[in-house]
């Protein structure tokens, strides 16, 4: 298609021109946050697209490598002395490395197995934050030492609206060259097809169990971003809530797409701020819009306004 | 040596056997033809073939080479390809991404130049979009190439079908029934596809139901009845074979048996 | 109009009338904002519901007597649900967006503990309404609380077992934050009474039976007494659990309980129960020279006619957290939060429903021991435990 | 400790995991019900509980007799099952699973949204059926309402397999379960009857509901966990398979109990998933599901 180069850049740049332009018109510092707020969130989405979008598989559980990846800049700088940054990376690779471990078993299941078995998974590593509160201080939450680079200390909305601005684009990036190449393809084609896939030379486990990897260390950094911009986090963010609120803005966004993801977890994380004044009616409204958006759009947003885009083209 | 053999091939399920005992021989550059009734046991033996079930006993040799139980990845590595009765197509793809995932084993695969998408992805990415025209050209869907895989007719799947499993450059290619639901034309169209393909030195296998087809394209015919091999030879043979024509008539009636000696 | 259309319309009206009335709440600059971020709903909101509607009704009580300085109270509560994340964005949303000038509120520990920094950075006082000890150790200088700490909960708790010579105890805890958190404490400081804790079991918030814990702590020789650090439905399920099998010895909640629909919840398995708890729940019992009296009578009249329930401590935290806030607003004479943080800082012999407040600069929650009252659970009713055998 | 009290204890666990494995079990049939009738895995199933408990609980209070406001806290569960259906459910026909599945959680943050403004976001109980004095067998205490949970659970169990085997629109909701082209060919209605699963599925959520608020109490919120946990039920025994469903619920209730009891109480529901997970891993369709052979 000649498109597959346009997307894969018009994505970028649609990303790129939204992070830098967006604070022109943000009036406060509030915004900066709710904004970072969603690129950390879109971060960890379009991770999660990779296994769930393109590859058809998934995960219950994912919010479990986002709370490795908060716990480990947690954990790591107070406990251990490490630098934040470094643990940022540990808990990249020890996220990848769980799922490579744990990967290869869950993987062999199929469908609603699989969706019981990845949330088996991450009620699991929820479970072991808040039980183990010696490390982890328990339910009640730690709090996260600020990011240092060079004795400087990072904190406030601001600066983590740009880093994690740069780190979405980064990832948005890796995702995209990611579709467009022959392991992406692999991907997308096992999600129609397994048979077909293994037949066309394509070792199917492989493939998953990669874009499992890749999609808990997306998580993971994310999660990282979180705890550090937040400098306190609670195990609630490992929990099976936020897996299936990042499930939602995969597919609310339309899976598969990469700016999708990128839009449902915009929906997903400003929708409560902007239902506020709602009152008691939040959660009803909030329910609604999840249902009515999926109804009429069930390709996803993204996916589906283009369609319909293209229709009235047409 | 044959291109591929079986050896005393059987499989059952849950007790039923649905091959028992097939052995048979495909000499290269044959177009070798496997029929029988419906439940015969074809697709079993083709599913057995390519790697999805493992059989309960007997061997699978691909070019001399024992491959049973091998995984259907390893088998198209050794250059296997396959088609399917009922259709596996990347619905969520263009036609011409189908024919590009044919290219994986052709194709430079690291992970990280992908992710980091160096030069070289770029360059090979085109090369094989090119290779994948010039497939879709081969059957006759060029001017489809970028149209989503699920507008295309029936015929088409099955064309766009046999362009994926080409892509692999496999030495044996297994077509199960790749002339089902095709009206006479799309059937014709087919059959030139097929005798190309074995003139480009590729051993064909396949499966079919329509009997003028298989008797006019097949070097050799392998008749499966209950899962068991009835008959094997050339057209002509198994066209007189009394097994056969008893087999054809007792069941399924006269229309078909003549149909088969047509 | 296709049907797809339909449902993007709806978004983009939803989406407008949120941004209009945001423009409309920023409108009304003149009057003194407090904000509060609480657990309205999730799993916490029997806690921040009594809160949110205790800010409501005296908010609207003091603005109809004509405010505060002369100027109107302007109340901005968000919810949080409990959720730390989001609370620390309605903390930003409260400092940059609403500029209020000081905030009550934050439900649970977790959000408190999350949404202290902001309020810290942008020095703006910050009266939170939840129980952990390390809310205020160490004393941050804008944060403060006023509900008492879990740690004087155990002391209570352990100082009433001490004067009965029960010794040897059996704990089940739930583990939610709250016990968790009451959990760590008592293990801290039961030692200083000398009681061991012979079996020492938890229970999931949610859990719907808690037999197979209980057993265990049955089945522990010497078991005396069972302290069970807990919020919500599970102490009433661990109550009725504990009759169920039969368990003899005393039975002691937290004052994470102390509300009427614990003994609803828990019917006649209530009985005997004892909770360290504050003056509020026995309003009417307390004698007539109490000085707390008055003021924990008219809140529960006050309280009870407008919502039609029973009232809970919880309720009150908010009331001694707004009236702290407000009486340091009219001694301050000016909105100014810096001002008004000194004089929260400077609370003395302020009554509240939790007991009589003496801030300082190391002490930002200026309640003591005498503050709780240890109850009894008879004849449906509470009633203060008087003397100590 | 004596061999009498090794056994009281056990008896003690046991009990435990039974009731609460009864309700699991009813929330895993609802699920299997409806995913039999229509692929959908309902995520909103456990507001079916809720719903069942918080309904009576009002309609009670309002000064109408306990039967009476559960038969209508039955009935407003089917009509919300009903309408599940028939307006988010059908109009999103044809959409991939996942989308269905989010559609359901919508729709459950939705009833929970309503459930908080209608009533209140206290707990409730009510009075148990017969009364809380418990019966003591063999040194271990189980409370009448308990009995009442089980029996409770039996009898749907057994009204189910009666209506699915001796009626004629249990037999075509299984025809239709098994091939929904060739029921819809030989004459079935199978719109009817997916609806018919979502009200039926609805009605076993709110008995259960009933059934059990005595013992645990209900407010709005109950009915996330009661879904991951019967979800999890049903997946333990095999997707599509009411026997599983049932077994899967009780055994995930047993697990609980003696993990409880015998291992370690924080981490009960951590050995519970672990052995959901072991049990995935040897046979990855759960106790019971059928055996899939690869079709190509």
């Amino acid at each position: 298609m000649r498109g597959i180069f346009s997307k894969r850049r018009m994505t970028l740049l649609v990303l790129v021109a939204l992070v830098a332009v967006l604070p022109l018109v943000f009036p406060s510092g509030y915004y900066y946050r709710v904004a970072a707020l969603v690129w950390i969130s879109a971060l960890a989405a379009v991770g999660l697209n990779i296994l769930m979008g393109y590859a058809g598989q998934v995960s219950l559980g994912h919010a479990g490598f986002f709370g490795v990846g908060a716990y480990a800049v947690a954990i790591g700088p107070a406990r251990l002395g490490l630098a934040s940054w470094i643990c940022i990376l540990l808990g990249a690779a020890a996220s990848g490395g769980i799922a490579w471990l744990v990967g290869r078993p869950i993987l062999r299941l199929k469908g609603h197995y699989l969706a019981i078995g990845t949330l088996g998974f991450g009620v699991l590593i929820a479970l072991v934050l808040t039980s183990e509160a010696k490390w982890t201080g328990g339910p009640d939450g730690t709090s996260v030492a600020r990011l240092a680079v060079a004795n400087m200390r990072i904190s406030g909305p601001t600066a983590w609206y740009w880093i994690s601005g740069f780190v979405l684009v980064f990832g948005a990036w890796l995702a995209l060259n990611l579709e467009d190449s022959p392991a992406g393809r692999a991907l997308r084609a096992l999600h129609d097809s397994e048979i077909a896939a293994a037949l066309g030379g394509i070792d199917v486990a492989r493939h998953k169990l990669w874009a499992f990897v890749l999609a808990a260390v997306y998580a993971s950094i994310a999660g990282s971003e979180l705890a550090l911009f937040d400098g306190f986090i609670t195990p609630d963010t490992a929990g099976f809530l936020h897996s299936i609120e990042l499930v939602a803005m995969v597919v609310l966004g339309g899976m598969g797409s990469v700016l999708g993801s990128v839009v449902g977890a915009a929906l997903l994380t400003t929708l409560p701020q902007l239902l506020t004044v709602f009152v008691e009616y939040e959660q009803a409204l909030l329910g609604l819009i999840i249902m009515l958006a999926m109804i009429f759009l069930r390709l996803g947003i993204v996916p589906g306004v283009q369609r319909m885009l293209a229709r009235s083209a047409s | 040596m044959s291109a591929l053999a079986a050896e005393n091939v059987a499989i059952a399920f849950g007790g039923i056997v649905a091959v028992d005992g097939v052995s048979f021989s495909v000499e290269p550059g044959n177009i070798f033809s496997i029929i029988g009734p419906n439940g015969a046991g074809k697709t079993t033996l083709f599913n057995i073939m390519s790697g999805i079930y493992r059989p309960g006993s007997g061997r699978i040799l691909l070019a001399g080479e024992d491959v049973t139980g091998l995984e259907p990845h390893r088998l198209a590595a050794k250059g296997l390809a396959r088609t399917f009765q009922n259709l596996q197509i990347f619905f969520r793809m263009s036609v011409v991404e189908n024919v590009m995932v044919g290219r994986h084993l052709r194709e430079a695969r690291d992970l990280m130049k992908a992710l980091f998408r160096f030069p070289s992805v770029g360059h090979q990415n085109r090369a094989t979009r090119e290779k994948a025209r010039e497939l879709l050209a081969f059957v006759g869907l060029a001017d489809r190439a970028d149209d989503a895989a699920g507008s295309l007719p029936y015929g088409g799947l099955r064309r766009l079908e046999i362009a994926r499993a080409l892509a692999l450059e496999p030495r044996l290619l297994l077509l199960d029934e790749p002339a089902a639901g095709c009206n006479p034309v799309e059937t014709e169209a087919v059959e030139g596809l097929v005798r190309e393909i074995v003139r480009s030195g590729i051993t064909v296998v396949l499966v079919e139901h329509d009997m003028r087809f298989v008797m006019r394209v097949s070097d050799r015919i392998l008749v499966l009845d209950g899962g068991k091999k009835l008959a094997e030879g050339t057209a002509d043979e198994v066209r007189r074979n009394p097994q056969v024509i008893a087999a054809y008539l007792g069941r399924y009636g006269s229309k078909e048996a003549a149909r088969a000696r047509s | 109009m296709t049907k797809p259309f339909r449902g993007v319309m709806l978004l983009t009206i939803a989406v407008a009338c949120m941004a209009l009335a945001m423009a409309v709440s920023n409108a009304l600059a003149q009057d003194i904002k407090i904000g509060a971020s609480l657990s309205v709903t999730g799993p916490a909101s029997f806690l921040g519901a009594p809160e949110d509607k205790t800010l409501h009704l005296y908010v609207d009580k003091i603005n109809a007597e004509g405010g505060v300085l002369g100027k109107k109270l302007q109340l901005v509560i968000y919810d949080d649900g409990g959720d730390p994340n989001k609370a620390r964005t309605f903390a930003t949303r409260l400092v940059e967006e609403d500029k209020v000038v000081v905030v009550v509120g934050g439900t649970t520990t977790g959000a408190t503990l999350a949404m202290a920094p902001i309020f810290e950075d942008a020095q703006i006082p910050f009266v939170s309404l939840a129980g952990a000890v390390e809310i205020i150790d160490p004393v941050r200088k804008y944060v403060f609380k006023t509900p008492h700490t879990d740690r004087m909960a155990c002391e209570k708790i352990f100082e009433d077992l001490k004067a009965r010579g029960l010794t040897k105890i059996g704990m089940i805890s739930g583990t939610d934050a709250f016990g968790k958190s009451m959990h760590e404490q008592c293990l801290k400081v039961v030692g200083n009474y000398g009681i061991t804790v012979l079996a020492d079991e938890s229970y999931g918030a949610q859990d719907s039976d808690m037999t197979p814990q209980l057993t265990n702590i049955k089945n522990a020789a010497g078991l005396q007494a069972v302290v069970n650090p807990g919020f919500g439905q599970g102490p009433a399920i661990v109550t009725r659990n504990y009759k169920q099998l039969g368990i003899t010895v005393p039975l002691y909640e937290s004052h994470g309980v102390a509300s009427k629909s614990y003994i609803d919840l828990a019917g006649p398995a209530a009985e005997a129960v004892r909770l360290p708890a504050a003056a509020l729940l026995v309003a009417d019992q307390l004698p007539d020279g109490d000085p707390q009296k008055p003021v924990v009578v008219a809140y529960k009249r006050a309280y009870e006619k407008a919502t039609g329930q029973p009232v809970s401590t919880f309720g009150g935290h908010a009331y001694d957290g707004l009236f702290i806030v407000i009486e340091a607003i009219r001694r301050a004479g000016t909105a100014d939060p810096k001002r008004i943080r000194d004089e929260i800082e400077r609370t003395t012999g302020f009554i509240g429903t939790g007991g009589i407040v003496n801030m300082s600069p190391s002490d930002h929650l200026g309640l003591n021991l005498s503050a709780f009252r240890m109850l009894e659970i008879k004849n449906g009713d509470w009633t203060m435990v008087t003397a100590t055998h | 400790m004596d061999g009498f009290a090794t056994m009281a204890e056990f008896l003690q666990f046991a009990f435990s995991g039974l009731t609460v494995g009864a309700v699991y079990a009813l929330v895993a049939l609802g699920f299997t019900i409806i995913y039999n009738a229509s692929d959908v895995v309902n995520f909103a199933q456990g507001e079916f509980v809720m719903l069942g408990g918080m309904v009576t609980v009002a309609v009670s209070a309002a000064g109408i007799p306990l039967p009476l406001a559960a038969l209508f806290a039955v009935a407003l569960a089917v009509g919300v099952g009903v309408a599940l259906h028939r307006l988010a459910i059908e109009p999103a026909h044809g959409a991939s699973p996942v989308v269905l599945i989010i559609i359901t959680i919508g729709a459950s943050i939705f009833i929970r949204g309503v459930a908080q403004i209608v009533f209140d976001r206290q707990f409730h109980k009510l009075p148990s059926f017969s009364g809380d004095a418990p019966f003591v067998l063999f040194g271990a205490t189980i409370l009448p309402q308990s009995l009442w949970v089980m029996g409770g659970a039996g009898a749907i169990v057994v009204v189910l397999h009666a209506f699915f085997e001796r009626t004629i629109l249990g037999k075509a909701v299984l025809a239709a379960a098994a091939n929904r082209l060739a029921a819809r060919l030989v004459g079935i209605d199978t719109r009817l009857i997916m609806t018919l699963s979502f009200g039926i599925s609805a009605a076993i959520g709110a008995v259960a509901g009933i059934l059990v608020t005595p013992i645990t109490l209900t407010s709005y919120n109950v009915g996330t966990l009661l879904a991951l946990k019967g979800f999890a039920g049903g997946m333990l025994g095999g997707m599509g398979n009411p026997l599983g469903a049932v077994l899967g619920g009780l055994l995930l209730g047993l697990v609980e109990a003696f993990g409880a009891g015998y291992l370690s109480s924080t981490y009960k529901d951590g050995i519970a998933f672990v052995m959901i997970l072991v049990v995935l891993f040897v046979s990855p369709r759960g106790l019971l599901g059928r055996r899939s052979v690869e079709r190509v």
